[in-house]
């Protein structure tokens, strides 16, 4: 109808990240029932609806890219959110962009996404930012002088962290201060051998720029062999399952995210909160920067001023105010888009405590 | 008339289609569906070759479309494009459109050239320790190229894109659904001239009795490695299409599942049968998408019946519950795939008037 | 009597190969049935056993009646466990991956612990056929073709039966083997064993047999004692040669 | 020249000798046969000479060359086709099809010209096609050009595996019982065809036979093996009644 | 140096002792009706959440049952819930197939499709969160010098030993296990032997599934985190390893298990990690082109 504003969601019901599509999913739906329940967003003095399409893209790229074109064509949405993982998002966004639809990606890392596509846009930091930060507070915290990395060799999130966090320690440390720079396969379920291989190269830390449940088994083994000392990791462990698949053996450690959980104030603490109440469990930083993501989509259509009905238009102007945002504000943090479409935000260093809570240790912002 | 009615007929679909795709009667979602459908026509029956008509087990199909996917797209985008891989382009982007099928058939001739990594060892070995071979195979490859820094690795290799660009910027049309016909025809047309002739079916002869076709003066190697070569060639020429379909490929988009996509249509059209495979092709592919509409119109529809309580909600992840368990339940009722090893001809016997598989 | 074949259909899908033959087996007789390939003789066999072949066969009519009971809704492997019944069957269908001795052992599946019978019966048939005992613990599909067939022959004869059914088991073997095969079936017969047997070689299956049948497109065409057959102009004309 | 030579031929399998100095000689288009006990080494002389087998030792000469160790493929490609003990056609495929198909020895085009269907494939198809038919109408096959061999009688399959040989043109014709499994009036048929075969294409035939009245009334000269070994060759009636034939294989036949 | 060699040869026995334990299942069904078993990776699935809810259940809840007790009761009863949970799936999925004489490999296909719905339908009916097994016994490291050991690990190392030997004396010495042996070569003669082809085969699966309800257990208790897709892979490679030893016979699967296991842990060990599968998937196909009937497997003979 009129006055509904149509936003899709291309996220990962299925595949290898049900989990995150899930929490996308849940974000995506809490934010709509509370506007929706307030009667709506308003635009230039007129109550509009909201309406979000989730569409599977199975975690897989040519799904992603029909759904993608699903939504445009078949849906007429007025802005895409998703996908999250890389492998998707690269070639969505690339089909965002040819057909002129405003996109924002909630959650991938790779600068590719949105270099040189003034049609997309994403919330989450990049991880030539996040890496450092690891970096800086490794050698502060532990004073690390040699560093270990475990990364999963398929997944390019992990990949680029990985690379980027040995060549900035490696910078700071004098070359062949990464004493061990290991991988792993898709699915791998034993890290034993590359584990043996970095436990005896003797590092005082070792980073673990990885997804949470493989942060468990990776953590739990590592101790198996005999590992005593620290890890850090980054923001894909912020996932409230970390904790009941990891126990005891991830506490003390670090990681570099966009919010903290534990201790969070004002509208984060609300947002987690609520989502925790309405589906039983903390969000992970992806529900998090679903929303945030949202948000980013809705202070765009606030900043065009009003809405045609004509979808092409609508959707240039929607662009043209996700560009001109001078500040959102997030639960993520604060943030505004620089001109390839990324956001300038704080990331924060977080500790999970003997309670099993992430708690913040520190701020960085760019 | 026999001769030119099916021909005639294609033509005018595909003409149809390009036309409506040119003046936006349908819209780019339905030409995707209509691109990947032709993808998945020729990985059918193409593996069909190995695995219908010569009996083999094999089951690393994709491995081969990997190669064909990165060899076209890194002629491509080093030839047409500037990129950040490879620097300015060697040749004007406009000469893209008219080099577009050569890249696309090098690429098909780098997968035939990796499916003598099958080929040679299937000599010895039959059946199952194929499969194993085959499987090996996809994961060697996979893994070949996520371990290619210089081509994205895991992060994939883009800038395809570009050149459907270069090839819109000479004539605006839809490029990649107009090759992605071509090449469909192309390739159905070259399996149908192989199994159909005397030369092809040396390869069913393996299927029922590889003795006896070695003994009756079937060079068996020399039929397998032509076996092999072939329908990992034209796998490399899906691998092509779908690669400048989407922009984008990753190494991960041609591992094991992909493989496993590709198993299902070739037994769900039945082994052994060209029909078969273009037509298990086209419902899986529509499957797949009609399940994306099916679902939240079934979630609304119970949801009419005041039983079912509000909260639940049939999701998207029982598509791939649903699909699976259609096949199942398609397998008990035909237990030799939906044609056999027979073709359209000989179920409706009438058409033999208009076509014949020759 | 012992066995009784009553009116007996078989359809192959829509193709009738059996069109209601009967036909009956006494107790300790050695019956024959010969026909020309493709009489249905080797399914009517595979009709007594319950067997499917690959392809499947279903009795579409009749009845067979074994000691006056139904064998018809007797699944296959208890006609050899429980009624006794053993088949050679046509094709050999040894286990090749099997050792000589495996196979023979696996024969014994439904009888008891290790006995005396089984050692006689072991004993029995390597005396039969000393190439079976040679060749004890040779995987058995690089037997020869007749040392196949040996095999398979013996096998039936190691499980529990008292009534064998035999189809074709003459083919492949030489002229020699053959004819101590036949003597020793006849000393089975003597020591009480009931004998159906299928043979291509018609004079010498009547020569062997008591009674015998003659099966033509599925109908029963003579019946009679076998030198009444041996005698009789037209089976003499179409079956034996001359 | 010899057709065939075959000297000092042994094959071992694992510690057990199937064949041991086995020599044979064919020199034009006689009709041999080859008989002894079961297990005696037949079927793997043939398989030998098929070039299924590569022999432990010896030579194996046709039309002057050395074939041992040749691919079967090859060796068939020379002229030497067979049946098979048990029945090995081509089952799921029709008549014409497996008629065809053995003909790969001599498809006389490449896959250029299969792709592009040019005048070269058309013609060839076409002449195997017709060498096809041709042999079907000599063998009275016609009938049964579209039928499956699977679902065609025993006797009739026999006779297709002879045709199938057939359309190898052969020069020695090798048949692994050839009348196994056929009954008294289709063994009177088989032996009138072999005849005829021997006739009217001039071949030499060479065969595996268990059944006397075959072997018997066709061969000029019979071969006997046992565990290997030669023990007896001459003309049929030398055979009949050379004892020790007689002790190992043919037996006094009474019952 | 030494101590990583000798470190790793005990990781991959660990981990080889997973694969072997899965590559038996495979190799059992495969034995006996010559079925790649797709399905059997996730089995070994369904067992680990068997093994889950039920150590949750004595364990967590109302019962708390002490580890060790919860132990003793959970391996007997996933093994005899999974191997049910398999004999149904043969019956409703596999057995109408082979009764239609379907050709075996959409028997195969059937049963990629039956993983696919195991792995899915578990993923929409158990929610897309990952389960964490309950550590039902006190883990204690041993170390020696640079060595470390788990009582766990020694544990599954033993377990996978112990099962190859029980598994091989009832293939190779029982009827049962002939029975199995003869069916995969001809199945249309086995009634004639007097025996019951559906009930062997049913054995054959309660065998098969209960050694992955085994594997689950212990799978689940060493990498104690469950996902719908955890038998996906493993269940992949398992089976490339049980046909790397010669697919059907139970020393090759055996064998061919831990040689995986070795050759995946330490070509880690000794090359870049990136290059992993690439080097150990490479080392098995050069294995089967030099021995193309796998490590133990027999050449067919064909005789013809
Ligand atoms: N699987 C099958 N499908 C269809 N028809 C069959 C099948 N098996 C046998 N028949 C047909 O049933 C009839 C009887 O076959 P059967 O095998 O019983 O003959 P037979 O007397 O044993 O012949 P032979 O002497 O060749 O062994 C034949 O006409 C045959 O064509
Ligand atoms: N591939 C093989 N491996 C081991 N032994 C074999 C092989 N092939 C044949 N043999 C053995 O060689 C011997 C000769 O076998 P062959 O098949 O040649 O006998 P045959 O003379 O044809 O007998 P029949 O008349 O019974 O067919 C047999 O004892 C057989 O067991
Ligand atoms: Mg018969
Ligand atoms: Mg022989």
């Amino acid at each position: 109808a009129d006055d509904t504003i149509k936003i899709g969601f291309n996220i990962p019901l299925t595949g290898e990240i049900p989990k995150v599509g899930e929490e996308s999913k849940f974000a995506g739906q809490m934010l709509m029932n509370e506007v929706n329940a307030k009667g709506g967003v308003d635009v230039g003095g007129k109550k509009y609806k909201l309406e979000f399409i989730y569409e599977d893209n199975e975690s897989k790229a040519e799904s992603a890219v029909a759904v993608s074109l699903k939504l445009i064509e078949r849906d007429q949405v007025l802005a895409i959110v998703g996908p999250n993982s890389s492998k998707q998002a690269i070639p969505a966004g690339q089909v965002a962009n040819d057909n002129k639809t405003p996109m924002i990606s909630p959650w991938s890392t790779n600068p590719d996404t949105t270099k040189d596509r003034p049609w997309v846009f994403r919330a989450a930091f990049i991880d030539p930012f996040q890496g450092p930060i690891a970096v800086d507070f490794a050698i502060k915290t532990f004073k690390a002088q040699k560093a270990a990395v475990l990364y999963a060799l398929s997944n390019d999130y992990s990949k680029n962290l990985a690379e980027i966090f040995q060549a900035d320690f490696n910078k700071k440390k004098g070359a062949g201060a990464v004493v061990a720079f290991e991988s792993y396969g898709d699915k791998d379920q034993d890290f034993s051998a590359q584990l043996t291989k970095i436990v005896a190269a003797k590092p005082d830390i070792i980073f673990l720029p990885n997804n949470y449940n493989e942060v468990a088994l990776i953590v739990k083994q590592a101790h198996d062999l005999g590992w005593k000392g620290p890890f850090m990791g980054a923001d894909a462990w912020g996932n409230s399952e970390l904790m009941t698949l990891c126990g005891d053996d991830c506490k003390g450690h670090y990681f570099t995210t966009h919010y903290a959980a534990a201790g969070a104030k004002g509208e984060t603490k609300e947002f987690i909160d609520k989502y925790q109440k309405l589906y039983g469990y903390q969000p992970a930083d992806v529900a998090a920067l679903t929303w945030d993501a949202i948000n980013v989509v809705l202070a765009g259509i606030q900043n065009a001023g009003k809405l045609t009905g004509n979808v092409r238009k609508d959707r240039e102007a929607i662009r043209n105010g996700i560009s001109a945002i001078k500040e959102v504000k997030g639960i993520t943090g604060n943030m505004k888009f620089d001109e390839q479409g990324d956001p300038i935000k704080c990331a924060v260093v977080v500790k999970i405590n003997d309670a099993g809570e992430f708690e913040f240790a520190e701020s960085v912002c760019p | 008339m026999k001769k030119y009615s099916v021909p005639a007929l294609l033509t005018t679909f595909a003409l149809c289609t390009v036309v409506a795709a040119y003046f936006e009667i349908i819209d780019l979602y339905v030409q995707t569906i209509i691109m990947f459908i032709g993808v998945n026509i020729i990985l059918s029956s193409s593996f069909n070759i190995i695995n219908g008509y010569m009996g083999e087990f094999a089951c690393g199909h994709a491995g081969f479309m990997a190669v064909g996917a990165y060899v076209t797209s890194i002629l491509n985008v080093m030839f047409f494009t500037s990129s950040k891989t490879f620097g300015d382009p060697i040749f004007s982007p406009e000469l893209a459109l008219w080099f577009f099928p050569v890249t696309m058939i090098i690429g098909g001739v780098a997968a035939a050239i990796t499916g003598l990594l099958v080929a040679i060892p299937s000599f010895k070995t039959r059946d199952d320790y194929l499969a194993i071979i085959t499987l090996a195979a996809n994961f060697i490859i996979v893994s070949l190229f996520i371990n290619m820094d210089s081509l994205g690795g895991a992060r994939g290799f883009m800038g395809m894109k570009q050149i459907v660009f270069a090839m819109e910027d000479v004539a605006f049309l839809p490029w990649m659904l107009i090759w992605t016909f071509v090449f469909t025809y192309f390739v159905v047309f070259l399996i149908r001239r192989f199994v159909s002739s005397t030369y092809g079916k040396g390869i069913i002869a393996i299927h029922q009795d590889e003795i006896a076709a070695e003994i009756m003066s079937v060079n068996t190697n020399k039929m397998k490695l032509v076996a092999f070569m072939f329908s990992s060639g034209l796998a490399g020429i899906a691998g092509g299409l779908f690669a400048h379909i989407l922009g984008y490929i990753n190494p991960n988009s041609f591992n094991i599942l992909k493989s496993t996509e590709c198993l299902v249509m070739v037994y769900l059209g039945g082994m052994g049968s060209l029909s078969g495979s273009i037509i298990a092709a086209i419902l899986f592919t529509l499957l797949i998408e009609m399940l994306r509409f099916i679902i939240p119109a079934a979630d609304t529809l119970i949801h009419l019946i005041p039983l079912v309580p509000d909260t639940f909600h049939l999701s998207q992840v029982l598509k791939w519950v649903i699909i699976p368990l259609i096949l199942v339940i398609l397998m008990q009722f035909r237990p030799e795939g939906i044609m056999g090893n027979r073709e359209l001809s000989d179920f409706f016997p009438k058409l033999k008037k208009y076509y014949e598989f020759k | 009597m012992l066995l009784e074949i009553k009116n007996l259909y078989v359809k192959y899908g829509n193709i009738e190969a059996l069109h209601g033959i009967s036909f009956t087996v006494d107790k300790g007789e050695i019956v024959t049935l010969i026909g020309a390939n493709g009489a249905g003789k080797t399914t009517t066999l595979h009709a007594i056993t319950r067997v499917p072949p690959p392809e499947g066969s279903k009795v579409s009519g009749g009845d067979i009646l074994y000691n006056g009971k139904s064998l018809l809704n007797v699944p296959a492997h208890s006609i050899v466990a429980d009624y006794n019944i053993a088949l050679a069957p046509e094709g050999r269908h040894i286990f090749g991956n099997l050792t000589v001795e495996e196979n023979l052992k696996l024969a014994t599946y439904s009888r008891g612990a290790e006995d005396e019978s089984l050692k006689k019966d072991y004993e029995r048939v390597y005396a039969l056929f000393p190439k079976m005992s040679e060749r004890r613990h040779q995987r058995s599909e690089t037997l020869s073709g007749g040392e196949q067939q040996m095999l398979s022959v013996s096998r039936a004869i190691m499980t529990s039966c008292n009534f064998i059914l035999l189809d074709e088991p003459s083919m492949g073997l030489s002229p020699l083997l053959m004819y101590d095969m036949f003597r020793v079936l006849k000393q089975l017969n003597e020591e009480g064993m009931t004998i159906l047997l299928i043979e291509q070689n018609a004079n010498l299956a009547l020569k062997f047999a008591h009674r015998g049948y003659v099966l033509d497109t599925g109908e029963i065409v003579a019946s009679g004692t076998a030198s009444e057959l041996l005698s009789n102009p037209d089976v003499k004309k179409a079956y034996l040669g001359g | 020249m010899a057709l065939l030579k075959i000297e000092g031929l042994s094959q071992m399998f694992g510690g057990l000798t199937a064949v041991s100095d086995f020599k044979t000689e064919f020199q034009g288009n006689e009709l041999m046969g080859l008989i002894g006990p079961n297990g005696a080494g037949k079927t793997t002389v043939f398989n030998i000479v098929s070039g299924f087998y590569k022999p432990t030792q010896g030579q194996i000469i046709f039309k002057d060359r050395a074939i041992n160790g040749l691919k079967p493929h090859k060796v068939t490609g020379m002229g030497v086709a067979r049946t098979f003990q048990n029945i090995r056609l081509w089952h799921d495929m029709s008549l014409l099809d497996n008629i065809l198909i053995s003909q790969h020895y001599n498809l006389g085009y490449n896959l250029f010209d299969l792709f592009t269907r040019n005048k070269r494939y058309i013609e060839n198809e076409k002449r195997m096609k017709h060498i096809a038919m041709q042999l079907l109408e000599q063998l009275d096959l016609i009938q049964f050009i579209d039928e499956r061999p699977k679902n065609l009688p025993y006797g009739i399959q026999r006779k297709i595996e002879i045709a199938r040989a057939l359309s190898v043109k052969p020069s020695l014709l090798l048949l692994d019982e050839p009348a196994a499994g056929l009954n008294s009036s289709d063994i009177q048929d088989l032996i009138k065809l072999i005849r005829w075969i021997h006739k009217e294409f001039d071949i030499a035939i060479w065969m595996i036979e268990h059944q006397m009245a075959v072997v018997m009334s066709l061969c000029s000269w019979i071969q006997v093996i046992d565990f290997g070994k030669t023990i007896a060759q001459g003309t049929p009636e030398e055979i009949q009644s050379n004892p020790a034939v007689i002790k190992a294989y043919l037996g006094d036949d009474k019952i | 140096m030494l101590d990583s060699i000798i470190q790793n040869l005990f990781n991959a026995l660990q981990w080889g002792s997973f694969y072997s334990l899965i590559a038996l299942g495979y190799t059992l069904v495969y034995g006996v009706l010559r079925l790649i078993n797709f399905a059997h990776g996730d089995i070994f699935m369904v067992g680990a959440y068997i093994a889950y809810f039920i150590a949750i259940f004595l364990f967590k809840g109302s019962l708390s049952l002490s580890g060790g007790l919860t132990l003793a009761l959970v391996i007997p009863l996933t093994m005899i819930l999974t191997a049910m949970f398999g004999v149904t799936l043969e019956r409703i999925a596999y057995r109408p197939l082979r009764r239609k004489g379907a050709n075996r490999l959409y028997v195969v296909i059937t049963a990629l499709m039956c993983g696919l719905i195991l792995e899915n339908g578990n993923l929409a009916f158990l929610g897309a969160s990952r389960k964490s097994f309950p550590e039902l016994i006190d883990k204690v490291v041993y170390n020696f010098g640079m060595i470390s050991m788990t009582n766990l690990k020694i544990g599954v190392i033993i377990s996978s030993i112990i099962v190859y030997f029980i598994l091989n004396a009832i293939i190779s010495k029982t009827k049962i296990g002939m029975a199995m042996r003869a069916i995969s070569y001809d199945k249309f003669a086995i009634p004639l032997m007097g025996i019951p082809i559906d009930t062997i085969i049913v054995f054959t699966f309660i065998l098969g599934s209960s050694l992955a309800g085994l594997a689950g257990i212990l799978f689940a208790m060493s990498y104690p985190i469950l996902d719908p897709f955890m038998g996906a892979i493993i269940g992949w490679k398992a089976f490339i390893a049980a046909v790397v030893g010669g697919i059907g016979d139970i020393k090759g699967a055996f064998v061919g298990g831990f040689l995986l296991g070795i050759v995946e842990i330490l070509v880690v060990a000794v090359f870049p990690s990136t290059f992993r599968d690439l080097i150990a998937f490479s080392i098995l196909l050069i294995i089967l082109v030099i021995k193309p009937t796998g490590l133990f497997g027999v050449a067919k003979s064909t005789k013809i």
